[in-house]
């Protein structure tokens, strides 16, 4: 049992962290979030050249190999900036979708496209009236001469915009809300029948609502077997969960940080407001939320590679849980802490409690996860 | 012991729906029904509706213009106002400077400005807060200074909720240095259109601007403009603080927010069924119902009590931070109800003209933002930190 | 709307305070629980004597007719002494089930005994396994001749060894979770197959475990008609939560008076404990807890005597839930600020904090109670 | 990082879990299970039989005779004695007392008691809070005089666990009223059998006798039983309470209780169904299973900084109020769950041989008394609120 990284980690936890301090600041977030496309193709460029597009893919495909722990690091390291390239899409969930369903010839194109900063992906899953189960899928993909035409609507891809490609899922067989019959396809954004409508969200991001009206994809556009793609999309999100945990964890003492620099320096009555016991036990309140949460997100990054998917599944939703509800608790008491300075748009204060609400909104909140763990007593 | 309201209560409410159902105009309704931007004009032209008909001020006193009601009637009329989405009425004129002026104010200036208020020829709005200043409010700084027939008033309030639109804005500000911080406060009602006064907004976390920084370089305010005696304000300041608590619980809209809320839980799907057969989720509309349960009694409990004059006194507190706290908890699970789709924030489907197809249901666009928002309301007004220190010294003498 | 008493209720609830803090001070309490009856029929004569014991009753059968309100300020005024004599389920439970469904015979000969302190009864109605679903009733009635056989076990009949004559529901027809079907009888408590094994109960009164093997009954043991016994229990046991509510919120008014005087008098680092704002912000939370308790108990108590049969379920629901929560936090915290005073048997605080865990476990504890009001969410 | 253990970690646990299942006493499992009460013999016997085995100090270093274990292998030694419901180990003689007489003991002390520890030969007991000094510990009064070749102690301590059982108690007592409060106290051990001490019951609100007032009337104590230097004892008691802080979470002994509450969850009927299918009370499991999945991680972080030397720090304090957080709602849940079978109250029905039918199922008797009893867990070893304190002023720097 050990709770260290290795010294590579370190060393690349500290580069990670001098660069968003240094190249990713509030102000500079600001401005990225204000252009047309939400995000920087300069900064996505660095990270390539920083290595952290391929850090997961295998090194046969320009990757580096690393786990879900080093992944950990670098979301845990971009949630200080609150950063906007839609890394999360791309090289967690396409990037693993693409590298636990792909064949040798999607790899080989994908993944060091990727890795290089030259390709963008979204996951287009999600539906309007799904909600957060990711089973039901009504879009639907039928065989045409050897290739397939997808039909139907996907809701909030998040940087669904951004993406060159999209994965799909789709039904090949059986009803709306099967387990079997889900497959996934590899979609060109612009094709054809593909509308992508584009917004921001309300943490500052983007993402889109698509829809897909006869979309022809030829047979290469199936990825991973036919009919049986819920355990990979299942395992890709719990992927992304667990690496959203890092981030919010990240925010989440981040704002401790500037809470408690906010409680010394503000005076009221003469005095520090840190100097009132209430506040001194709040403040002591959200620093164990989030040791407890920052446990929580090491139990699930671990996991996040578990072979066991039952053991995986069930200690991804305990993570996604409890640090949704920790990080609403520091979220809403940072906040709270700060005044009205909290509740402007000035501060980056707001901006981390914008982030936190919305990571709880993201692959299902801490209600819907609490739910399925709590469902899992039963087999126990 | 009675929990129904009398003949005549009820009788009083049917009047006033009726009447609300009647006049209040379709536009403003739905904006405020489907939480869209209100503009300066919306809240004028309920506000005239109002004043029309005489009810613009239910708990002024007749010989003012106000329609004289007791609380029990302003409480239903609270209600009936929410229930029908009818806007806010702007409290800063009516509820706040209002009674300073009809129990402090010379005649002169009652004659002035009463009428004014009730037309809504004169929108007001507040200056005390300063960015030094905020729970502890006495150790304001923006000094007047008296220069023979008027003051000179210079510095920067700030937190000014909607000064934008004023005409006029009521201000603490400091008239003495001299001992204890309360002692040199004066009371200065002051004209938006004076030379000096800069407005400059505050973006707040919704994006939204409703909130203002007030700038005061060599403002000139004639000495008539001074609320009762010089360095008397913070009096008067406790006095408003302590005034039209009716309100505060904000019972009647909390109750639309939860008929909303349970609106949207139908009509949400989760699973393939409604989110509200959802048992996890309804468990959580149904927790808050009780807290409102609760304090829609508690509310009345006081207000009767005020009713016989029996003073409130700081049950009030109680009333602010339990109001506050299922405000908020109303607008969180509204958001949570829609999942997903409260992440997209598309700033103008908010502009009541807007014709585009909203992402997701027509209700989800503004649920999100409205949580932000509320997070405002256990921090302003004495945030509930200070509210509970004013309990455990007031009540419970500790 | 009005929340004042009228000046009869107002002089009658002080008689009531001056009695308890005279008769019924702790120490008198705890001699009378070692009893080996647990209660004192001395104070049973003095409740006759002041009328307490037919205040619900119709003044043709020696009553007083009394409201609900009545009867909660009766249940606020002994929660000050935690009062052990069994007025609950005497006069409130079973006094309340004879007055609803029993005939002119029957309310004849019990109500006034009840009155004058000659009779005292006990509620025989869940059973092993049933928790706190009402309808659930194994308990077998045959008929026999023109009368009755019962057959069954009750579990946890409060004050049920004190009982001259036990009212027991028993299926008369269909299944064990049915609602129609249950049926109402007088039994006398020392009757051949009538087995009573009594106990104390946490909070120093006594309850019991009662059989009924082969237990023969006549005709006018029947209380109301055969079959529809169900609401007819379930009003009366909703009565009783309304009464037990106003228990609650008097024990917890009388631990905030305790704990505030605590607060006040003891003194840690040379100020007294409630100079500390942690403790501050605790004993307001605790103000604001029991003042909306007390509000839930005014609606409660108000809507036990309504009509309509859905809306005073619905608002008895609302009040037991929210009240148990209240008071499991006032308890708590009661007992957290005393400090380990807080958890001894010498000071009062304990006995309070017990009782206060024994009623919500009592009729259906908070959550029991938050899910029947959630699931009336469903109709509305 | 790897949360998984070490095949040596888990070799280490099968030894300690097959010892413990052949080794620990059926009568005194099943006691420790059925919540019944536990007796000084049956505490004494797992004593000696984890003496014989050279497992009764795991932390003691081995020339003192302990396992020299690691944190981590005590860690999972607790855990598998808890899983085993083996006895708690009473902590007062050697994880208390022992450290301090091994850090600031003469040899000659060490030589005396720290074998009669391990052996079982000295049951020891605390002396440390008073009526008038609970939080404030250093206002402690208990004085003791210096005469020639012994002190005289005088006074009251309460809140003494277990102290019928002792031969040995260790003490907080006033040796010095000048200066800061801390620098006038010493550390004195003192006989049980001297004259003039008396041992006086108090009852908990569970009915139980489990702590006791100490009284001392003219109490000769020799002078070697001072530990250190007169007038340094706060300093020693200060390295007391930071000592071992392996078990202050409690994680063994809550997933033992949270396997025992499923258990009970499982038996239990409602509405006709396991009460384990009742997705409200299920949900109310998992989040007590969340908060204690999430506390073993943070107990072994911090757990494997001490055994890196890297001193853990006021980090303790959160394992303190979590740990007593959760065994609290853990003995909650477990009283819930049985319904109004958790009213009666049996008295006999904890005793060993109780022949009795018991009231509702085995499980009930013990339910509600062991709620009541753990209420103390918040309050003793430094209140959650204390605890609050030394993060906010240790790690905070508020």
């Amino acid at each position: 049992m050990d709770f260290n990284f290795t010294e590579e980690q370190t060393a690349f936890q500290d580069t990670l962290r001098r660069f968003i301090a240094k190249d990713y600041t509030f102000e500079r977030r600001r401005q990225i979030a204000r252009t047309e496309e939400g995000f920087s193709r300069d900064t996505w460029r660095q990270f390539a050249e920083l290595g952290l597009l391929g850090l997961p893919f295998p090194e046969a495909y320009g990757g580096m190999g690393g786990n879900a722990v080093d992944t950990m690091i670098v979301m845990e390291a971009f949630s200080r900036g609150l950063v906007l390239e839609p890394y999360l899409t791309t090289v967690v969930l396409c990037g693993g979708l693409v590298r636990a369903a792909g064949n040798d010839a999607q790899k080989e194109t994908l993944l060091p496209a990727i890795a290089g900063g030259e390709l963008m992906m979204a996951l287009a899953h999600y539906e309007p009236g799904t909600r957060y189960e990711v089973n039901h899928v009504a879009t639907s993909a039928k065989t045409d001469g050897n290739g397939w035409v997808l039909d139907g609507a996907k809701s909030v891809v998040l940087a669904g915009q951004a993406a060159d490609k999209l994965i799909v899922s789709a039904r090949t067989s059986g009803g709306a809300r099967d387990d079997a019959g889900i497959s996934l396809f590899i979609v060109v954004r612009n094709v054809a029948g593909v509308t992508v409508r584009g917004y921001p969200t309300q943490d500052g991001m983007r993402a889109a609502e698509i829809t897909l009206k006869s979309v022809r994809v030829g047979a290469d556009a199936l990825l991973g077997a036919k009919d049986v793609a819920l355990p990979t999309i299942e395992r890709a999100i719990d992927y992304g969960i667990a690496t959203l945990c890092a981030e919010a964890v990240g925010i989440m003492a981040a704002l401790n940080e500037a809470t408690l620099e906010y409680l010394k320096m503000r005076k009221q009555f003469g005095v520090p407001i840190g100097k009132f016991q209430v506040l001194q036990h709040r403040m002591a309140d959200m620093l164990i939320a989030t040791e407890q949460a920052r446990s929580m997100m090491y139990l699930a990054c671990v996991k996040a590679d578990a072979p066991d998917a039952a053991e995986r599944r069930r200690t991804v939703s305990a993570a996604k849980a409890y640090i949704g509800q920790a990080s609403r608790y520091v979220g809403q008491q940072a906040v709270q802490l700060h005044g009205a300075m909290g509740v402007t748009d000035e501060l980056n204060v707001s901006h981390y409690f914008k982030r936190l609400t919305m990571i709880n909104a993201t692959f299902g909140d801490a209600d819907h996860h609490l739910g399925k763990f709590s469902d899992t007593l039963l087999a126990a | 012991m009675d929990l129904n309201f009398t003949e005549e209560e009820q009788a009083f409410r049917a009047q006033a729906r009726r009447f609300i159902d009647e006049n209040l105009p379709a536009d403003i309704r739905d904006k405020v029904h489907g939480g869209k931007r209100l503009n300066k004009d919306d809240f004028l032209r309920w506000h005239k509706i109002l004043h029309k008909q005489g009810w613009i001020a239910p708990g002024w006193p007749v010989e003012f213009g106000g329609a004289g009601w007791n609380a029990v009637q302003q409480h239903i009329f609270d209600e009936e106002c929410a229930d029908a989405d009818a806007p806010l009425i702007i409290p800063f004129g009516l509820r706040m400077v209002a009674p300073v002026i009809m129990a402090f104010g010379n005649p002169g200036q009652q004659k002035y400005f009463l009428p004014k208020i009730l037309s809504g020829e004169h929108w007001w709005c507040q200056g005390y807060s300063e960015p030094g200043a905020g729970s502890d409010l006495a150790s304001l700084k923006t000094p007047a200074e008296r220069r023979g027939d008027h003051y000179i008033v210079n510095g920067q309030k700030t937190w000014n909720t909607l000064g934008q639109y004023a005409d006029w804005i009521f201000c603490l500000v400091r008239t003495s240095s001299e001992g204890r911080q309360q002692e040199g406060i004066s009371f200065l009602l002051i004209d938006m259109q004076s030379p000096g006064i800069t407005v400059r907004p505050i973006v707040m976390l919704d994006g939204e601007h409703e909130i203002n920084e007030v700038w005061f370089e060599n403002v000139k305010v004639p000495n008539e403009n001074l609320i009762g005696q010089e360095n008397k304000g913070w009096t008067y300041a406790k006095f408003l603080l302590g005034h039209e608590r009716t309100g505060i619980a904000g019972v009647g809209r909390s109750k639309r927010a939860l008929k909303h809320l349970k609106e949207i839980a139908r009509r949400e799907v989760s699973g393939g069924r409604p989110l509200i057969e959802d048992a996890r989720f309804r468990d959580k509309i149904a927790q808050v119902e009780l807290e409102l349960m609760a304090l829609e009694i508690t509310n009345l409990r006081v207000i009767s009590a005020e009713r016989e004059q029996r003073a409130p006194g700081p049950e009030a507190s109680i009333l602010k931070i339990k109001g506050s706290e299922i405000q908020q908890v109303l607008s969180e699970l509204a958001m949570q109800a829609v999942g997903h789709y409260s992440l997209p924030y598309v700033h103008e489907a908010l502009d009541a003209g807007w014709q585009g197809t909203p992402v997701g249901a027509d209700y989800c666009a503004p649920l999100a933002g409205h949580y932000f928002n509320l997070r405002k309301t256990t921090i302003y007004g004495g945030s509930n930190e200070i509210q509970k220190n004013i309990i455990s010294q007031m009540i419970l003498g500790l």
